[in-house]
Parts: structure tokens; sequence; C-alpha cells
């Protein structure tokens, strides 16, 4: 019994253009204290897909077919209430700016007892700021600086803050966006630490969406590749990083320096990723496949599995 | 594809709406630039049409000018041959305006100080009397004829005087009567007692109030201007003020044509005159005490005389009227009795003693080097009069404007014997327009409204069965004055033809729903010595008009 | 030689603005429709001599105040006056006032705001100073006070209006200017050595056009209200020329007596000439000033 | 800035066409009785004397006097302030409430056709004249309807009489303050009643910019990532849309209020002339048709020191709110 179940889920934007696919057709399931990496270019819809496993798709983009399954809640047709109740409590939600994702006239305090009043109105308000120091403490924030505005905050603490209010109601599910793309190295190898760290301790489930192949390769379990919406492959993290069968996805680890291949001339994927509001025909990346026939061009190939790994690519199912 | 034609669709619409826009600003432009009708204080008179700058005051110091001033402009260009350019003044601009002598044609109004034949025509045809008005008509002829009437007391000779005058004032025709405006007074229907008569006075003393109650609650729009001491105020309602809570020694008899004999007695008891006319003696009352307790006798009201004719203040109605010209000295020949020493004699001199200019003050209330203000939050320091049927008990002011004044009965008043005052406690609300004085009216706060309801107002009062409306003939009288300094104004002619033009009726239907009288001469209806002279020009006679300006070479 | 290019440079500036004329479909509408209403209204006030079912000033054309009608499509008001023919003919005395007030403020505002914002220093800190004061207090207030003292008239009245919103157009300016100034084009100019007359005008001024415009139409709209304020309180123009402002503040007077239609259509002449501006001005600076937008 | 107004206002009186003094009198006066007016109001000194002594008094709260009855303008001003003030709040409360409301309506629901018709409402509303709509109002509710007064504040006799402690008597001269101070309901009901119409024209005709400066606000705030943030933290929609939205998107709106209240000011003028409301608007009406200078002059200057007052409040108040901003 998988925790989360996304099942051919269909993300759309209504533009005065056209009505654009961000998420295609896309299925997964995790299981429960494993860690699913989310790759791809950056407007590839990993984050929409992301967002809408707690249905927080932004305006003007909307779910347009598929199923979500958290645990037995269906995240698609319940009701709002009920919605509400899973984000933050069941779902736990890191953002990519840490400058921006906290609410700057509420001091850090107030953020927790909101928080946890909304979801446990029980807890009295001392308890609250009182768990609220704790999840500070073990992230390595001194608890008195709860009394603090965000603005006091360095880029670095606040992603801490974010990753302590995303814990805060023991969450079954931790989903974070792109929670380094905007901080220096430094403090981006600090954030990655603590949630290793974190997730041993806590046995935390966890989808870590970036475009960071590296970070993937130090965490997940597992590795879903998207391109322009569509799931290119879906694989353990081993294997992919062993053989990657896709195209794009030998692509992307060829784009990846390489410290311990000497002399290796640093390769990038030809092309832009397409226009998704006229997509071509066919496999979405068959412009800028070095491998592609016509076939690619006519035919959109389906995800199919090769020992293990899920590949959407017409090389691997030769009829 | 669809998308892509809205698109162009869109962009196209906005490319017209760009060029709207230019043509817009252009249609506009141009029309801007069209002769706008802005004030030219000349009059044109080329051949052609008969052009007058017609100037009326817009500040509401007179009724509904405004509408007047349209009428007048229609009437005038019915005939066909005439053009009026209207111009609006506010009152002040007005003034100045009059003395600079730069408006060709001007509409005036006029409230009488005395109740006298003279106060209507010494104040306008007499080229001294008149000299306010900034004409420049001067006719020795009618100067002689005036000096004459006023000085004589016979009526009979005063008519033959008067007769003559009215006729050459429409020879003349400087200026020209339009209409006289009635007074108004609206009631809750058990108010009796309210008399309207030429006076224009209201005599709340003699109101019996509604059923049951021995309060009246009056509203108005009226404010005091200045203050209500004798020696300054000279407006309406400051004047009404002294009425009421002061003593005249004379009274015009309330509800009387204001005849001759029409005179009664007040604080004088008997009086009469030399047989020159030059002085004039008053036995007074015995036994009235001022508010203070102190006996009223002769040395108060010489003190008042002395007072008002040594203060004798710029805006005052003894400066106003001429007092000093009049008068010579009081003197307190014994307790009771005061004579008058004239300058001049004059045969309106009870009229002008029964005038709230001539009434008698509080020498302790009263000083003699300044005139009484109004002092927040005390009406007694605020009012030198305390002889009247009523004592000021209250009066609040906000913003520059009364707010509220009560009246309670003056115990020491020498009319109680005779049952005045019939109310107890008068209580004034001032409402500050017609508009919330007649709903005031209508939802009953107040048991009266009295000045000033607008005539639509009245109106719908009449045809309202829980009020009861009152009609009195008023002394307001309203006229068209002709600058005689510029051409062709100084012609008698041209000034007949205008007069001529004119349709009285007409005007007071329109503009007050029929609630004013046609006015066919500087004396109003219903006073003696009254005679319709301007009928002889007729009512809109445009027959005559044409001919007049023809022959002078317009249209 | 030089300048050529930096004019080629202006056009690349401009440019983002006509494109974003394309894309804004609302701001478009809205400039169409507001325009289209004051075309409307424009064609209507000069057309009126002939349109006119009577002349406004006639009185007892018909009885008094009466209810619209078959004869009087609009009623008639307490002179006997066709309501029809003054709704027809009462927006003149607006249009001039708005139009000259306009016309004052474009004059007076524009050179100020330029030069002052321009030069800097002491120039820019008094002008700023002054602007501001008019600026933060109740316009209406001011242009009474000034009205009373000029007296009537339509210049008069368009005077005392320009007062007040001249310090609009100079903030407008002003902040244009101060942005612009910056930009590296004209920057790259003045290092050209190009004269500070030939940058205001030749590099400067361009960028500014569009909101200066947006601004004049917005300053219609208030001029149309101001004036009719203006009339209100009594200081407006002699009843002999119809105008609707009047026809309310008189219309006031006729309120008890229920005659609703005396004041309902000039009134709804009013709104609808300052809403057409109104609209036209949003539209504009919708599309003019990023800052606006959405 | 208030210095500056002054000075302008005080030239502008004194230069402009018409000496103040000869355009008071009924007939031509001689010399003298003129000199003695001038003397009177302190006309007769050099322009430059009389404008300082004109800054000194204002020091102490002294306008000079009333060309009309001679009677200190301070006076007068302040016996008229109240009603304006009152209407002000009220109108003020209206035309915020209203705004925030429907502009927060209008960016939930963003691009529908709720959205358009409350834009087109606040547009509509700055197009309506003031006066024009308080005449409807008046049409509607009072003549026809007879549900409110038509004008006027409130007529004398039912004037609360405000706070008695003993002997002790304060009143604020706000009706409705004054009423409840009293204790009197009856009166606060009628003060209302009278306040009612007023303040709706007032405010309506005001509310249009705070729907847009509300909307605009609203659409960028909840587009920011801390409410996405909060949403995902499972936070009600009504506190993020008012606890945070708002929150954040009221500092300019708080601006505007200041900004708004000179036009307040401005509106107030007509709509005390429409419902005959007796407060400064009013009395300045009034005086301009006695061309009473120095009544015009004061009641300009003290609108004046009101909008500066109210601008450093706002000022003090943003700072407070805004912990940004720390002194």
């Amino acid at each position: 019994m998988p925790l989360l179940d996304i099942e051919s889920l269909v993300v759309e934007y209504h533009t005065l253009r056209a009505n654009v696919k961000a998420v295609d057709r896309v299925s997964l399931s995790m299981e429960k204290g494993h860690t699913l990496g989310l790759v791809g270019e950056s407007g590839c819809g990993k984050s929409t897909l992301g967002l809408s496993t707690i249905r927080l798709v932004p305006p003007p983009g909307k779910i347009a077919s598929g199923h979500i399954v958290l645990g037995e809640t269906d995240i698609i047709n319940c009701s709002d209430e009920d919605i509400r109740k899973v984000r933050g409590k069941r779902v736990g939600y890191i953002f990519q700016d840490p400058m921006t994702s906290l609410n700057p006239v509420k001091r850090i305090g107030a953020h927790f007892v909101e928080m946890i009043h909304t979801h446990e109105p029980e807890v009295s308000e001392q308890d609250a700021l009182k768990r609220g120091k704790d999840v500070l403490e073990r992230l390595g924030i001194l608890p008195e600086r709860i009394d603090d505005f965000p603005h006091q905050f360095s880029g670095g603490m606040r992603q801490r803050v974010m990753i302590g209010l995303a814990l805060a109601l023991g969450p079954d599910l931790l989903i974070a966006d792109e929670p380094t793309t905007s901080l220096d190295v430094i403090v981006e190898a600090q954030i990655i630490e603590l949630l290793k760290e974190l997730k041993k301790s806590l046995k935390l489930t966890l989808i870590l969406i970036t475009h960071n192949i590296g970070i993937v390769a130090e965490t997940a379990d597992r590795v879903a590749v998207m391109y322009a919406g569509r799931l290119a492959e879906l694989g353990l993290t081993d294997d992919l990083f062993e053989k990657p069968m896709h195209p794009y996805t030998q692509a992307l680890l060829n784009s990846v320096p390489n410290i311990t291949k000497k002399g290796q001339v640093l390769s990038w994927i030809p092309g832009a990723p397409p226009d998704l509001a006229e997509p071509p025909p066919g496999c979405l990346y068959h412009p800028r496949c070095p491998h592609a026939f016509d076939r690619c061009k006519k035919e959109e190939p389906s995800l199919t599995k090769h020992n293990g790994t899920y590949v959407a690519c017409h090389l691997y199912d030769r009829r | 594809m669809k998308l892509h034609l809205n698109k162009k669709a869109i962009t196209r619409m906005q490319g017209i709406g760009i060029i709207v826009i230019l043509v817009v600003i252009a249609v506009v432009g141009i029309y801007a630039t069209l002769p706008t009708p802005g004030p030219t204080p000349t009059t044109t008179t080329s051949k052609g049409k008969f052009v007058i700058d017609w100037w009326y005051e817009s500040s509401g110091h007179y009724p509904q000018s405004a509408d007047q001033a349209a009428v007048y402009k229609a009437q005038m260009e019915r005939t066909g041959i005439i053009t009026v350019n209207l111009h609006a003044a506010d009152w002040p601009s007005y003034k100045t305006n009059r003395d600079a002598e730069m408006m060709p044609v001007y509409v005036y109004g006029w409230y009488p100080d005395y109740l006298d034949p003279d106060d209507y025509v010494f104040p306008f045809l007499h080229s001294q009397g008149g000299g306010w008005l900034h004409m420049n008509y001067k006719n020795p002829e009618i100067d002689k004829l005036i000096e004459q009437a006023r000085a004589i007391s016979d009526p009979t000779q005063r008519d033959q005087f008067y007769q003559q005058v009215q006729k050459i004032m429409v020879d003349d025709a400087a200026i020209v009567p339009v209409f006289q405006s009635s007074a108004w007074a609206v009631t809750k229907p058990d108010v009796g007692g309210v008399v309207l008569d030429i006076t224009q006075n209201m005599y709340y003393w003699l109101i019996t109030p509604p059923a049951g109650k021995d309060t009246l609650v009056v509203g108005t729009t009226d404010s005091v201007e200045t203050n209500v001491d004798v020696a300054e105020a000279y407006d309406f309602f400051g004047l009404n003020v002294v009425l009421n809570t002061g003593a005249g020694l004379v009274y015009i008899a309330p509800g009387s044509g204001a005849g001759p004999n029409d005179f009664v007695p007040g604080l004088a008891t008997s009086w009469n005159a030399s047989a020159d006319g030059l002085t004039w003696t008053f036995d007074l009352r015995q036994g009235v005490k001022f508010s203070d307790g102190t006996v009223f006798d002769s040395s108060a009201v010489k003190y008042s005389f002395d007072r008002s004719l040594s203060l004798y203040l710029d805006d005052s109605s003894q400066a106003g009227i001429g007092y000093k010209d009049i008068i010579d000295s009081v003197e307190a020949t014994s307790k009771y009795q005061v004579v008058f020493h004239l300058k001049i004699p004059f045969a309106p001199f009870l009229s002008l003693m029964a005038f709230q200019g001539s009434f008698i003050v509080n020498p302790k209330l009263a000083p003699v080097d300044a005139a009484v203000n109004y002092v927040e939050g005390d009406a007694h320091a605020s009012n030198p009069n305390d002889l009247g049927p009523y004592l000021l008990s209250s009066w609040s002011r906000k913003a520059g404007k009364d707010y509220e004044m009560k009246y309670d009965a003056n115990p020491n008043y020498f009319g109680i014997a005779d049952g005045y005052p019939k109310t107890q406690h008068i209580v004034i609300r001032f409402y500050s327009d017609a508009t919330a004085l007649a709903l005031a009216m209508k939802s009953g706060d107040v048991d009266m409204a009295f000045r000033q309801l607008a005539s639509s107002d009245i109106k719908s009062l009449q045809t309202d069965t829980t009020v009861k409306v009152w009609q009195g003939t008023g002394a307001f009288i309203q006229y068209i004055c002709f600058q005689e300094k510029i051409a062709p104004f100084d012609n008698p002619k041209v000034r007949q033809a205008i007069a001529a033009a004119l349709n009285r009726q007409e005007l007071v239907d329109t503009v007050f729903l029929g609630q004013a009288v046609p006015l066919y001469s500087m004396i109003p209806n219903g006073m003696a010595f009254h005679q319709d002279s301007y009928k002889t020009l007729g009512d809109a006679n445009i027959t005559f008009t044409v001919s007049v300006l023809q022959e002078l070479g317009y249209g | 030689m030089k300048n050529e290019k930096l004019q080629g440079r202006i056009v690349v500036q401009l440019l983002p603005q006509l494109r974003n004329l394309r894309q804004r479909g609302l701001a478009g509408w809205a400039i169409l429709i507001g325009a289209a209403i004051v075309a409307a209204m424009a064609i209507m006030t000069v057309a009126s001599p002939w349109i006119r079912p009577y002349d406004p000033i006639l009185i007892n054309v018909g009885p008094i105040l009466s209810p619209p009608s078959a004869q009087f499509p609009l009623g008639t008001n307490h002179l006997g006056q066709d309501m029809l023919s003054r709704v027809y003919s009462g927006g003149a005395i607006m249009f001039q006032v708005a139009v000259l007030s306009v016309i004052v403020c474009l004059v007076v505002g524009v050179p100020i705001g330029l030069f002052a914002s321009y030069l800097g220093g002491y120039t820019d800190k008094v002008a700023s100073l002054v602007m501001d004061s008019i600026y933060a207090f109740p316009g209406l207030v001011l242009a009474i006070a000034i009205a009373a003292m000029l007296g009537p008239g339509v210049v008069n009245m368009a005077l005392s209006i320009a007062v007040v919103y001249v310090p609009s157009y100079f903030r407008i300016i002003r902040s244009q200017v101060l942005t612009i100034k910056e930009l590296p084009y004209v920057e790259a100019a003045t290092i050209m050595g190009a004269k500070s007359r030939t940058t205001l005008f030749r590099y400067i001024l361009p960028n500014v056009i569009p909101s200066i415009v947006a601004v004049a139409t917005i300053n219609f709209a208030d001029a149309v209200l101001t004036s009719a304020g203006l009339t209100f309180v009594g200081l407006g123009l002699p009843v002999s020329t119809p105008d609707w402002g009047w026809d309310l503040t008189y219309g006031r007077r006729l309120l008890p007596s229920g005659a609703w239609w005396v004041i309902a259509f000039p009134g709804l002449m009013v709104v609808l000439l300052a809403l057409g501006f109104t609209m036209m001005g949003e539209g504009l600076s919708e599309l003019f000033n990023p800052r606006l937008q959405k | 800035m208030i210095m500056l107004l002054l000075t302008f206002v005080f030239l502008v009186v004194r230069v402009l066409p018409g000496d103040p003094a000869s355009l008071h009198f009924e007939k031509q006066v001689s010399p003298e009785m003129l000199l003695d007016f001038k003397r009177r109001l302190g006309l007769d000194k050099p322009l430059i004397v009389q404008y300082f002594e004109y800054l000194v008094g204002l020091l102490r709260g002294d306008f000079g006097k009333s060309m009309q009855d001679f009677s200190p303008v301070s006076q007068q001003i302040f016996s008229a302030f109240p009603a304006t003030l009152e209407l002000a709040i009220f109108s003020s409360i209206i035309m915020v409430l209203v705004g925030v409301v429907l502009g927060v309506q209008a960016s939930r629901s963003y691009n529908s056709a709720r959205d358009h018709s409350i834009r087109v409402f606040g547009i509509a509303s700055y197009a309506i004249p003031v006066f024009f709509l308080g005449e409807v109002v008046i049409m509607i509710f009072a003549i026809y309807f007879h549900l409110f007064p038509a004008g006027d504040r409130i007529y004398p006799g039912m004037a609360p009489t405000g706070l008695t402690i003993g002997g002790l008597h304060w009143s604020s001269g706000l009706f409705v303050l004054d009423s409840i101070l009293e204790g009197n309901p009856t009166k606060l009901g009628v003060s209302l009643r009278y306040l009612f119409l007023p303040s709706l024209t007032l405010g309506t005709v005001l509310c249009g910019i705070f729907i847009r400066l509300t909307r605009g606000n609203m659409l960028e705030t909840l587009q920011l990532d801390f409410v996405t943030a909060a949403r995902a933290r499972g936070i009600k929609e009504t506190t993020v849309v008012y606890g945070y939205a708002l929150r954040n998107a009221f500092l300019p709106i708080l601006t505007m209020m200041g900004l708004q209240f000179a036009a307040l000011l401005a509106g107030a003028v007509l709509t005390e002339t429409t419902f005959s409301w007796p407060g400064l608007g009013r009395y300045l009406v009034d005086r301009i048709s006695f061309r009473d200078y120095t009544a015009i002059q004061g009641v300009v200057v003290f609108f004046g020191i009101l909008v500066a007052m109210v601008s450093l409040a706002v000022d003090i108040i943003y700072a407070y709110l805004d912990p940004r901003i720390r002194f």
C-alpha cells in the first residue's frame, strides 16, 4: 500500500494563447520512508507536480484529470476543508525562496503558533511556542530567536525555519521544492546535510524537487526525470546514474561536471525545451535528440519497464 | 486560430480607439476656441439688434433673482429686436459695480424702514435720497414735489403731490417697479393670531400657541447679521428681535395699512406736533419697568436717541435713513415727557418713531460708546432691549449663524394688562435653507415656519391639510434701475421701451408661482397714495417697444 | 551622426509601450469606450443648436415642472424650459472649462516639471515644495477660494482649476524624468556631449509624453467635476447659458416638489462625461505606467 | 508646507481684485468710515505687518475677525468643525469598509464577472459628482420613502448635552459621541439618522480609489510566496486572505487614507452644501457669498493645518505597523 499514488495526472494552464499541459499524464507512487528525486530543466512541470499533490496549483493552472491518493484521501475530489487538513498536517512543503516565504509582518513564533493552532486547536499557545522552539533547536537555531521577525534572519536560517514549519506537525510526506536553489553553495550543502540527517532520524518520506542532479544522487532512493511535463525516466538512483537510458537523462548527466574524470569536455543539451503551447508531434524530445528517428516524430513513446527502470523512449520498445 | 483573429480584432479596436481620442480632442479643442460668453461690461449699440448687458445679484440676496433674470431675458428677446447678455455678481461685487456705475441695467430690491410712501419715493426718485443707487437720475421737478410731500401732513395735499410724482416717474422711466412680494407664514392648523401686514413685522405676542401648549416653536432661515442693538441692527431678523424684545414710543396698528390714523400708543400714551411740524411732544407711559426693576422715564428715551445719533455706525439704520438730517435734538422736558426738535418738517415722523431704529434701549445694558454685540452664552448681555413683550432668555450661534433663540414673556411688559403676550415662550430654530425648513414644517418639527420658504414649497404646503398657510401683503418691492451714464439708457424713450416689454404677471406666475403681485408704482399696493401709473405703458407691449427702438434705428 | 544612433535607441525605448498596447486587452477597451462616450458628448454639444427642439433659455415653452411626456421627453424645469434642449446644450461650459484648464496645466506644469527636475538642485527643491504643498491640499477648497477671489467666468474657473491640477503634472513628470535621466542611453548621450537642451527635448520629453497624456485625460475628468462643483457652490456663470452644473444646482431647490427629472438627466450627463474621461485616463495610465498595472 | 500655503492664501486674499473693506458696505461710505472699518479689522497697517500679525495670531489659534460680524473667525471655525469632523469620520469608515471589502472580493474572484463589475463600480463612483449622488439619495430616501431626514444635522432642541459629571459639563460637539455620553438612546438614534445619508454619499463617492488600491495590492500579495507557503501549511483561507494578504496590503491602504483625507474634506464641502450640514464646508460657502475674506482665509488655512496633522499621524501609524521600519 503506497503512501502517495499519482495516476496519470494532467495539469493545464489556461492562457490567452492556449491551454498548456504543464503536467501530462504523469503516474507515480511512493512507499513510506522512501525518497524520490524529481529532476528536470526549469519549467518542465516538476514544481507544478509537487504543488498538485496538495492541490495548490496557482491559477490559471488547474488539475484537468487523473487521480492523486495520499494514504486513503482522494486529494483531487476531497472537500476544501479536508485538503486544508492535509496541508501542513500530513504533507509538509518547503519552498524555493526562503527570503519571501515567511510573512514579513509576523514573528517566527507567530508562524508556529498559528500553524499548530489551525491543525490542533486544543494545544495552548505556550505549548505551541515550546514546540516551535524545540524544532528550531533541532534545526540549529537558537530557540530565543523565535521572537524575531523574518527580516532579521539570513537566507539559510529562514530556510531552516521553513523546514521547521514543514516538520512541526510531523507530516507523513515532506515535499522540498528546490529548497537550495536560491542559497549559496555552502549554505546549500548545510541544508542538504540537514535534510539527509532529518530523513534518517525521522524516517521521512521525501519528495525532493530539483534541477541539481548532484543533490539527487546523494539523497534520493529513486529518481524521476521529467521533460516538458512528461515523465522521461523513472528508476532507482544507482541504476539511473550507472546506465541512464533516456537520451535526455544521458544528456542531463553529461552536463554535470565530473571532477573524477580528467580533461572531460563539459557538454550541454543543444536547442531549447519545446513551446508547450504548440507541442511538436511524437516524442517531445525528438527535436533535440541525437538518436531521433522518424517514428519519434510521429508516435509518442509510452512509459515502459526495462530491467527495473521505467523509460519513455522508442529506442527501447522496438517492434 | 480563433484566438489569433481575436487578438487582431482587439488591436484594430484599439487603433480605432486612439484615432477617436484624437478626433475628440480636436473637436473639443475647436469647440473650446469658439467665443465664450464672458462678461463684457459695455453695451454695443450697433445697427441691428439692441443689445442689453443686464446684471443681477447671484448670491441669494434677493428671492430667486437668477430665475427672474432668466425671465427678463426671455421677455426682452421675445420682442425680436432686443438681445440680453446676462451678467451675475455676488452681493458684494454687485454693490461695487453699482458704485462704479458700470452696470447699464440692474435689478434692486427694497424693504421699507419706516412705513410711509415717502420711504418708497425719496430713496429712489429724489436725486439726493437716491444717490446710493447711482442711477445718476436727477429731475428738479420731482425732487421739489417729493420734498413738499414729505414736509406736510395733510393727506389730501400729499395725495396730489404723490399723484404728480408717480406720473413723472413713468414719463422719465428712470426706475421701473416690477413686483411686490407677499409675506408668507405656515403654521399648524390650531395656531392663531398670525398677523402679516405691510410692516413686514412678525408680532409674536399676538400669536396663540397650538392647543394645550404655552410654547410656540418657530423655524426660520433668517439669521442676525450683525447684532440686535437698536444702534446698529439693520437686517430684517435683527430688527424683528428688537421689535419683540424692545418697545417703541408708538406702533403702527398691527394689520392696518399704515395710514395716517393707524398709529397706536406704545411707551408714549399721547403725542402732538407743532404747527410748523418741527417739534414733536410725547407723553410717556408711567409705571413701566426695565427688567432690572429700574423705572422707565424720559431720560431713557433721550439716552437712546443721543446714543444712536452719537454712535451713528456706518451700517446702522440711523445712518442709512439719515436721522441726523431729520432730528436736531431730543429734550427730556419732564420725567414723563420728551420733545423732539426736527431740522425739517417731516410728515412720516410717527412712522419713523414706530420703526425699530427708534426703539428705546435699557441704558444700563447699552454703553454710550459702543454697540452691544453677541456674547457667547449670555443672552442678557447680548440684547440691550428689555421693555418689550418678551425677554431674550437664550441665544446661541454656531459658525457665525444663529442656531437657537428663546423668548420668555416679560413680567414687566406694559401690555400684560391687555393679556399680551398670548404665548408664554417662543423658541426660534434656524434652518440652513428653505428646503430644510419646508421639510421641518412638513414633518411637524416646528409649529410655524416664517421666512424664507421657496415658492415651490409654499405651493406644495398649500395643498397640505396638516398645515395652515397665511398670506399677507408684502412691502418688499423689486425694481429695475438704469445707468444713465451709459448711452442709450440716458434716453427716457429707451427706458420706456424696455419697461413696456416687461410682462409682470408672467414673471410673478413663473418665478413665484403667483405668490407675488405685479407692481406698477414705486409705492406698493395697499399703501396710501398708491397708483398703478406704469399700467399706461402696458405689459408685454411689444408693438410699442419695437416701434420706439426702430425709430432709434435698431432692428 | 551619433545623435541619429541614439534616436534609434529612443524608438527601442518606446517600443515596449507599443507592444504593451497590443497585449493589454482590457485597457484598450476602456480607452475605446471612454473615447466613444466623450466623442458622442462633444458632438452632441457642438450639434445641439440644430438638434434641440427648443431654445434652451426660452421660458414657458411648456407647463412649469411637467414630468417627462411625449412633447417634453425629459420634462420641463421650474421656468417651463425644455429639459431635453437644456441637456443637449448643457455641456458647452464644462467642455470649455475643462479644455482651457488642461491647456493651462500643460503650458505651466510641463515646463516647470521638466526643467525643475532636469536641473535638480534648488530649483527642484523649491518647485517640489510649492507643488507638494498645493497637491496635499483639498483641491476643491483651494479652487473655491481662488474662484471666489477671481469672480465668475469660464476663464477664471479654468484658472482656479488649473492651479489645483498643475502639481499632479509636475509630480508625474518629475518622477519620470528622474528615472529616465539615469537611463544608460541618456547618460550615453550626455557623455557623447549632447547639449542639455537636446537631451531634454530629444531623449527625455518623448518618453514623458505618454504619462502626460494619461494625466491630462484624468485632469479632464476632474476639471468637469470641479467645474460642476464650483457652479454648485454658486461660483458658476450667469443663468443665460444652459449648463448641467447649473441645472443640478437649481434642482436641489426643487427636491421637495419631487421633480426628479430636473436633476436626473443633467446629472447623468455629467457622470457620463466624467466617466468617459476617467475610463480613457485609467486605460492610458494602465498602458503607460507599468506600476499601475494589474 | 502649511506656511507656504498660508502665505499663498494670504496674498491671494489681499492682492486679488476688490479691497475687502470697500466691498463690505451697502452704500458708498465716507473715507473715515472706511478707515474706521479697516482699523476694526487691522487692515490699515502695511501688508507685511498684517502678515506677521496674522502669523502670530495663528500661533495663538486666532484667525482674525470676521468681516461680516466682527466676531473672531476662530470661534466660528471651532463651532463648525465638530460637524465636519463627525461627517468625515463616519464617511471615511464607510469609504474604507466598502472599498476594502469590495476590493478583496474583486481580487479573490480575479477576472471574473464579479471582479469586473466591482472595478466598473469603482471607476463610476469616482465619476459621480458628490452633490448629484446626494440629490439622488435625498430624492429616494427622504422625499419618496421618508426614511431619513433630507438635510441639516439635528434640530436644535435635540442637540445632546454631552457628558455631565455633577456641575462639570463637557460636550465634544460630535452628536453621536455626546448622545452616548449623555446616555440618551433616542438622541443617538436621531443623530445617526441625520448622519446616515451624508456619510453614505460621501463614503460611496470616495470608496472607488480604495477598491482599486486594495484589489491591486491583494492581487500582488496573494501571489507572493509566503501566501502560498501559508496555504501549503494548511492555514484557513480566511486567515490567509485577511490575516496575511490584507495585513500586508494594508500599509499602502493606510497611506492612501492619509492622502484621501484631503479629498474627504473637499468632498465634505459639497456634501455639507447638499445636505445643508452645518459644518466648515457650508460655513465656507456661506462666507463666499459675503466675501468675508478673513473667514475664507481662516477655513483654508485651518484645512491646511488639518491635512498636515493627519499626514503626520499616518506616518507615525505606518512606522508603528511596519516592523521593518524602526526608529
